[in-house]
């Protein structure tokens, strides 16, 4: 369906359109992986202390 | 209204708000951005001079905006931070620096790639948009340099809140010599003076864009914050109780 | 007026550790706070704390009844601070480096040459500071106290690098500046014996 | 409230007669980098008029950063830093001493020097005048700027690159007013805007910059 070739600027425009979308989904799964070591960091830390209680 | 304040600043408060924020932002924004792609792509007309090019402008102008934006927020919660001493503030200012980064950066790329069509090359020094976001990126990794190579929080916390600070006067600075620089040798920019010519049905996904954008951004800002808050309070008794707690603060 | 310092409730937290916690402290003109406490107590940072070098998690240090906080001009001219480092620089000579020190407080007339000649140092004049062995700019530093001529001394380790009658003539130095009415904040490893009023803070 | 500033610059700039190679590695530094454009790029005459006040502005500019990292580091090692932040001198009046005998010892004589480098491109006189006037406005900016940056890095001891990587973003904006405004000139084009743009910014920071290096300070010497 020619709508996709965008007038022959296809290309540019949808590497723009999946840049965006990559680089927001990156810094989502990135800042989740980030919480989790944060959590488990504190985590182990806490436990450790509470077993030695 | 400071009661409501101090009771949003309380770091546990707001720990549990922000989990419950982030899909109130982020469903709608991505809804709105769907919204918006579509409309761009397909329903709004092509620009009578760039053709369907311009339609990189629905991902380019919200990316600048957010640049500018996440800068904002760095400054004001760093200056917040400093004056009241409120941790939180300096967490929102440490959680909005790499966020800022990416939409500059995005805002880069997606600048020099509708450039590619424009003006021949990936790169026009004579625009003065594009060159005032680049520095803006390179203020966005020194405030990251600094931050990561101070250990102590609360000291990388404060000098970075200095250094958003006088950033952020420099950022208005830089926009304005960049122009008057770009005016002395005759670039080609990417805009017409006032703009593309915009008709309703091309401004109106440029519009969901944006809040669209500014509505993604704010949870990937809240989720950040609510990493940051964790890691500053570790030592406190509310993280201790909730870690323990059976079902935990994931 | 009774010059007065006093702490209420300090907490510190430096990175993981938590140095101290709700400490409090209250000193008289004529009255020595000694604190006590093995390396890495806290000690230093209490002083660095008490001087406004370093801010404390919780808690407020008063002078004269006022928060420091709100007095910071006026509180700093009426102490000296004596840390582990002279303070000095080492390619001057030490009159130059006392003559920047007094510069930095016009009011005060303590005579150079007098300060000098008590602390022995006063044929070490054209010397630049870095040809000095530890013993003598810690005596340096010392003559910066005098001359400072103020209310509140802060003394971080004042011993140290300091021979046997060093010693005796800094706790001579303390017991006069006491006498005279005025306050000492120290930290020492070792014990302490002044005719005057000791109260001790331990880390 | 003078008193201070007089006495940290007085000490300072006797600190600086004591060690001439801290005054003098920066200028080396400035002419060698004005050296390498030459041989990097051939010696054509229209090239290096066309180049020339680039060249030397971005070079002032690296000089002017060398020097600055070692502006607060020597007294943060002596201890003297300590006694600054508790005197009883207000503590931006020392500070803004300090940054005025770090530019008397690298701004100013980069200004000095820089008609000599400015022969090499052929500059004719009255741009070399306007290069001169625009290096003072600028290396005091700099300087100013510089100060801050190194009040924020002072006790990390990370070296000229991050120092670099903090102040540059904020002096491009001098860079480019001071080279175009040369450039400018050169052209015989009217450059005085420039000229009120880089001393209006240099107001500015003198105004501006002294509470914010007092505020780094303060906060890295914890």
């Amino acid at each position: 369906m020619d709508a996709m070739a965008m007038g022959n600027y296809g290309m540019y425009v949808w590497s723009c359109f999946g840049i965006t979308l990559a680089v927001i989904l990156i810094s989502d799964v990135r800042a989740r992986l980030r919480h989790k070591q944060v959590y488990r960091e504190i985590e182990v830390r806490i436990k450790a202390l509470e077993e030695r209680k | 209204m400071w009661k409501w304040f101090h009771k949003l600043a309380s770091p546990p408060h707001f720990y549990r708000l922000a989990a419950t924020l982030i899909p109130w932002l982020a469903v709608p924004g991505l809804m709105l951005i769907a919204y918006g792609a579509y409309a761009g792509l397909f329903v709004a007309p092509e620009d009578y001079q760039q053709g369907d090019a311009f339609r990189i402008i629905y991902v380019h102008v919200p990316s600048a905006y957010l640049s500018m934006m996440a800068y904002m927020f760095m400054a004001f919660g760093g200056a917040i931070g400093l004056i009241w001493r409120m941790k939180l503030a300096h967490a929102v200012g440490a959680a909005a620096a790499p966020i800022g980064a990416a939409f500059t950066f995005l805002a880069l790329v997606t600048g020099s790639i509708w450039g590619r069509p424009m003006w021949g090359t990936w790169w026009e020094w004579g625009d003065p948009r594009l060159t005032s976001e680049l520095i803006l990126l390179f203020l966005y990794f020194g405030y990251m340099a600094l931050r990561s190579s101070i250990d102590d929080t609360a000291k990388a916390d404060k000098a970075s809140a200095v250094l958003a600070l006088v950033g952020v006067v420099n950022v208005v600075i830089v926009h304005y010599s960049v122009e008057w620089w770009s005016s002395l040798h005759q670039g080609q920019t990417l805009f017409k003076e006032g703009g593309p010519a915009m008709d309703a049905s091309m401004l109106y996904p440029l519009l969901a864009m944006i809040l669209g954008f500014t509505l993604v951004f704010g949870a990937l800002l809240a989720r950040r914050i609510r990493t940051e808050v964790l890691y500053r309070e570790r030592r406190t008794r509310w993280v201790r109780e909730m870690i323990l707690s059976p079902e935990g603060g994931k | 007026m009774t010059a007065k310092l006093s702490g209420s409730d300090l907490t510190l937290i430096r990175g993981e550790r938590c140095l101290f916690e709700g400490l409090s402290f209250a000193l008289e003109p004529g009255q020595l706070l000694l604190l006590e406490g093995e390396n890495g107590s806290g000690k230093t940072s209490l002083m660095r704390a008490i001087a406004m070098l370093l801010s404390l998690e919780s808690g407020e240090i008063c002078w004269n009844g006022e928060p420091v906080l709100s007095q910071r001009q006026e509180y700093h001219g009426a102490l000296v601070w004596l840390a582990h480092r002279t303070g000095l620089k080492g390619d001057l000579t030490l009159v130059e480096n006392l003559r920047f020190e007094n510069a930095l407080r016009p009011q005060n007339r303590i005579d150079i040459d007098e300060v000098l000649s008590r602390l022995g140092i006063g044929r070490l004049k054209s010397l630049p500071v870095r040809s000095l062995s530890a013993g003598q700019q810690r005596r340096v530093a010392l003559a910066r106290m005098l001359l400072a001529d103020v209310p509140l001394w802060l003394l971080d380790e004042p011993f140290t690098n300091l021979d046997r009658n060093g010693r005796l003539l800094v706790m001579q130095l303390v017991e006069e500046h006491l006498d005279g009415g005025g306050l000492c904040v120290m930290a020492a490893h070792q014990d302490v014996s002044v005719d005057a009023l000791v109260k001790r803070v331990s880390l | 409230m003078v008193a201070g500033l007089v006495a940290v610059t007085r000490r300072d700039l006797l600190l600086a007669w004591k060690r001439p190679g801290d005054v003098l590695n920066p200028l080396f530094f400035f002419a060698m980098v004005c050296t390498l454009f030459p041989l990097a790029v051939g010696p054509s005459p229209e090239q290096l008029t066309f180049s020339g006040p680039g060249v030397l502005w971005v070079a002032a500019l690296l000089a002017a950063l060398l020097s600055l990292n070692s502006l607060f580091l020597g007294d943060h090692e002596d201890g003297s830093l300590d006694q600054l932040l508790v005197s009883a001198q207000p503590l931006p009046m020392l500070v803004l001493g300090k940054t005025l005998a770090h530019w008397l010892t690298s701004g100013l004589p980069l200004v000095l020097i820089s008609p000599v480098l400015a022969l090499t491109y052929r500059m004719p006189g009255n741009v070399m005048g306007v290069l001169m006037l625009t290096l003072l406005l600028g290396t005091i900016c700099l300087s100013l700027l510089g100060s801050i940056g190194a009040a924020l890095t002072v006790g990390l001891n990370r070296g000229t690159a991050l120092l670099g990587l903090l102040i540059l973003p904020l002096a491009m904006p001098v860079l480019l007013l001071g080279a175009n405004t040369v450039s400018l000139a050169a052209g015989n084009e009217m450059y005085t805007t420039g000229v009120w743009a880089l001393a209006a910014y240099a107001v500015a920071a003198i105004s501006l910059a002294p509470y914010a290096t007092a505020a780094a300070l303060r906060i890295s010497n914890e």
